[in-house]
């Protein structure tokens, strides 16, 4: 991101922006529980042209069993693209990028499920990212914890996540790709709405002290919308009216 | 998928009874597939695409076509690779990891097929002669398991293939120049279809569901071209099949292969 | 395979193919049984230009042990190419295609081998292709037999094998390099004489419905021939007058 | 550095109470970061090098500048890659193999950190538009830890920088060639400073050690520039943190970050 | 051929008894070289080849010589990379997968002894200054394992060089283009040989063969080229020598290496 | 090696090298025993431009188990270059020739250490290479021996090490970068003066029968010298005035 690229018109003087939305609406998103057959749990999510996969499976036993902890479970995350999610193929083989956000999802989750209740095993996370658009991260954590919900798996909070960022000197709800490529910042937040606690937060670009304020503030804001749409997702499997 | 536990010996002595019956485990007829579901265009991002549901088994194959330098000797055609990888989600046992052996068959027996039956006319994918041809990438991803990836895999890629929009690229400045918004076919000269067959008993049966994988002594694939000719074929597991039984085969797959291949065909129309 | 080259004149108005022989006949076979100190059994085979060694370990423990199988004995087959058997110094890690080799040649081998009698063992075939020439699985599927029974490994049968193919619109038996790269169509058999069984089987290339059946036939029928000679061996060895 | 014995229970009990005290283990104020030892061009036949041991944890950082092929999309930037390995020496428990996650995110977020500062403008950094350009490779080891690798490669690798000698090339004869003796500082435009906070219990406390590392809940690292913006922030670590903790752990990542800014200026100066 | 059972210890015993008197376990004299049977033009399709049994080590080498590129310091002088393998059938506890540091080792060695003597000049294997040159590629592997594997690659590599015949390429289209049909032999001015001597208890033995490589305490491999000096050594194994045994170990390798030199010569006039 | 350059004059009328030593002269060699806190013993040496750091772990477990030996403990070492250590930046992975280096110091280093006093253990000797400027293995092996003493590990001798070899038709101590490139033979030695056993020896280059002697010899020479200075650096620590 070392010299992005300032020649896109990213918010015009009315306030509307490259893709036609408000500087505080999020893209569309659709959110599906269950879906695969095999998986224990499994949610399916499209927000904005991304589209993603999630599987859990859990909790099961350890391979090789020094991995597992006698005190509680452990959860692991895979987060992994196809190689014809992105524009370029993708090499198939798992990058630094990859392994990096594999990790920070799992620590985003961790606060959010469990473990206690299943030592000795391991709860899997695999995230299959089958078309990218900017915010893969948000909408695979996201899912992440519906598929985890459909599993079964003990839960305080689901964790719901967005990217809040800057753009055009302003701060805006749920950065696009074009927004991330052109824009001034980008910041993935990751939030418990029950228990009102950050889980995941990261950010590229420059914000003052007051702009980072407001960011958190518009991530967090962000997060209650998405969490709606996950709980919605779980009803429509569980008591809703269209079965799946 | 691999494993063998007493459950899975009960369901194959259930399966072998069935069979012995004139009858298999889901009810199909011995030379019928299950339901073929198909959605052409499932990653409208990619330049080709589809999902594919065969029974249970369910795969996602997305194409991408881009420049790319050829091999030092085949300078006047472009490139064209089929690759197949089974995700974590898509069964319990499936690790992680430097594909296994069995995935790699997979993936090389689909590229075969599409490959031998000179589908894609590699030698119109020339950017510029010995400098930069197009490659295209068909890679299938499956994300839900019950049996008979060798077809699955093949139907995706297939699809994906007849529906993919190429880019137009010019030889500007000793570079690949895209042209913006010139997009053309492939240049597809027939419609491969795989069917896989498995040997349980004495018994062969089409499309081979994953109890029935778990269960079978041999397998075989064999791919046909439109016109009905055999052009690829690859026989595994570790039991044999007679001289008749392999014959037999063959005249399966013409027969069944004409059915599939009308469902690709409709596939590929419902998009344009 | 996706271009073959036409203009090489594969078969003469004599029904002479480009090295001599006629549509029927293979190349010259001469199969060693044993030669190895170290291994337990082993073969070498010269078919045609192709000159390949084959090693046989067992049956013996598997180390790790849940890689064994308690009903049984398991096979491994390892498809090596030294660097120096073929046009271009071939790199040294294993390949897919090579992987992929080893794979067919142990499926076609199993159905041989009386696993049955070893439980919890292995049984190890190593394959050199020492010079490549067209048609290296089936020499090195046919030598591995020899080496299988050279170790003392019971047997319901041998496998034998051959390629058939098709040049110049005629079925062939036995395709060698030139043929392969130039011809329409390349089908290797592995079959056991006694029991009937074909257990290795592939095919690049197009065939009518009739010549595939007539491609089969033609190969198991050279299977036939192969068979004499890997029996020939064995009595050499075990009978003969040379002493090895 | 992950395992959880006993006394590591223990420790951390005793790490809480002091906390519920006001006390941290070390005797430090919650706000206040460890000794800063750092030695500039520590590894003279290196462009630019520092040592820097922050408590007893000590990292090493050499830069190598040489010339390098542009990625294809952005021929007319200079590359800038930070990375970091922790030497098996630095920890008992540290082994030697492909990098574990934890320390492939500790080179990413030290390489953003840097990098979304812009620090180095790497629109300088160019021999021949697409055809060759400078490579500035900042390379971090770590030789003994004691907790907080985060700031403690970050500090190294800036100071790295700063005191970094880049040789000059020409484009000559379609290579580039070196032009003898040419040296000049690399184009720096801020100096990012990253600070690390841990949260144990309901306590933030800045530069955790070791014994802090390894009872915390949850982490985050903030960077900021020269002129006071925040420019890079990772949370870490299996807990979560409030907004108006996340807000609070900005005001602080300022306020800190300036402090050491003043050293990191003054190991600069001292090696000129 | 590491592990240590009782049985080898007994084995070890009673070699180190019989030097005590002055024998060796196969009847030999300390300074005797096991038969040494050597096969070249073994593999008739590479550019040069050799089978080499060494009492009951045997090894196969095979050349390939092909156009390369230069590494970019060195575009006035062609390749040569010398490498060695222990197949899987050559030994019971030879193991797949990536090299161990034993057989990395013996690659290096064997390389260093050839290069070292300067056997090959690379200085006259370039096509084209800086663009292409020639690369001369000797791979070694190990079918039949009975000790010294450093002499028996080396002799086999050694002899495969002797007997290479080189295509000759022209520098046409900035690509190299093969001239057909003119084979040259590659440029040799001297013939190096390496004598591998172990020592067992307080003896020196040269060649061991695998019952004393199980046994020695250390080794050192000393090539000596066609003048009679020495160009390369390596000591190896878990014990010192005294300066008194090194030099001693030096006149002797200058004396067997004679020896050998003479049946590498042999072999190499047998196929011309 | 196969062209070394000899256009530079690496010895003068006077006896003089490139570098301002005489023939029989060794770069400034300093050594300090200690200095890491987490490893058990540790030592650092600047040898002439070379600068490497040495930590010794152990003994200790090993894992996994089978690696272990229940006659006797087993040294393993590492022997690294860090990517700034050299000319042009190295890549990170663990070259072949790092590889062999670890082998060929970790031989050089048994015969001093009393492994057989610590069966199924493991003393992990970990070599960085922070600064490379010809020699480094002598240097890494004399800063060895002294982290070994400094861990507390029992010994019988420890091993000293510096190179000899041939310049200008001379044969000289101590060879630096210019001298290993341009010169005709580099001589790395290692040797234990108490037990006068050389446990080092490697030569590239040309010799005679003569020169080879004297070349062992002045190599052997040397290592008294630095001999010295590996006692005086644990005597500085352990009895010295400078506290450490």
């Amino acid at each position: 991101m070392g010299g992005r690229d300032a020649t896109m018109v990213l918010l015009d003087e009315n306030g509307i922006r490259c893709d036609g939305r408000k500087i505080d609406e999020p893209r569309r998103i659709m959110i599906r529980a269950g879906g695969l057959k095999n998986a224990d749990g499994s949610a399916y999510i499209e927000f904005g042209d991304n589209k993603i996969l999630v599987g859990v499976f859990g909790p099961r036993d350890v391979h090789p069993k020094h991995m597992s902890n006698t005190d509680t479970g452990i959860l692991r995350v895979r987060y992994h693209m196809e190689p014809f999610s992105v524009g370029e193929r993708k090499n198939p083989a798992p990058s630094r990028r990859e392994i990096e956000i594999s990790k920070v999802i799992k620590e985003a989750l961790e606060p959010a499920v469990m473990l206690e209740k299943f030592p000795r095993t391991a709860v899997d996370v695999f995230i299959e990212v089958l078309q990218a658009d900017g915010g893969t991260r948000c909408a695979a954590l996201s899912a992440a914890s519906v598929a985890l919900a459909d599993a079964g798996i003990p839960m305080r909070d689901m964790v719901a996540a967005i990217a809040s960022g800057k753009v055009a000197d302003t701060i805006i709800l749920d950065v696009n790709n074009e927004e991330d490529q052109a824009g001034q910042a980008d910041m993935p937040v990751g939030y418990m709405p029950n228990l009102k606690k950050i889980t995941l937060l990261q950010l590229d670009g420059v914000l003052t002290s007051e702009e980072y304020k407001k960011c958190v503030t518009v991530g967090v804001e962000g997060c209650k919308l998405v969490y709606e749409i996950q709980k919605q997702a779980l009803n429509d499997k569980y008591f809703g009216k269209k079965g799946d | 998928m691999a494993s063998k536990t007493v459950l899975d010996e009960l369901k194959r002595t259930q399966i072998l009874e069935l069979l012995e019956q004139g009858k298999r485990i889901d009810g199909r007829a011995f030379d019928e597939v299950r339901e073929l579901v198909i959605e052409a265009n499932a990653i409208p991002k990619a330049n080709g695409s589809a999902r594919v549901r065969l029974g249970d088994t369910e795969v996602i194959c997305g194409v991408k076509i881009q420049p790319d330098r050829p091999f030092p000797d085949t300078g006047d055609r472009g490139l064209f690779i089929c690759t197949a990888e089974l995700l974590p989600l898509s069964h319990p046992t499936v690790e992680t990891g430097p594909p296994q052996p069995h995935v790699i068959e997979l993936a090389r027996v689909v590229d075969r097929g599409i490959r031998e039956s000179h589908m894609i006319d590699v030698s119109e994918l020339v950017i510029k002669k010995d400098k930069s041809v197009i490659g295209v990438f068909a890679d299938n991803v499956v994300v839900d398991y019950d049996g008979n990836l060798f077809d699955a895999c093949s139907y995706a890629a297939t699809v994906a293939l007849l529906t993919s929009k190429t880019p137009t690229w010019n030889w500007v400045d000793e570079k690949p120049a895209l042209v913006e918004g010139d997009l053309t076919p492939l240049p597809v000269s027939t419609i491969p279809v795989s069917v896989t067959m498995a040997k349980i008993g004495n018994h062969i049966v089409v499309d081979p569901n994953g109890d029935e994988w778990a269960s079978m002594s041999a397998r075989v694939t064999i791919t046909t071209d439109s016109d009905g000719n055999i052009c690829a074929l690859q026989k595994g597991g570790s039991d044999g099949f007679t001289l008749d039984e392999m014959v037999q085969c063959g005249e399966t797959s013409i027969r069944v292969g004409k059915q599939i291949r009308e469902k690709l065909k409709a596939a590929q129309e419902g998009v344009q």
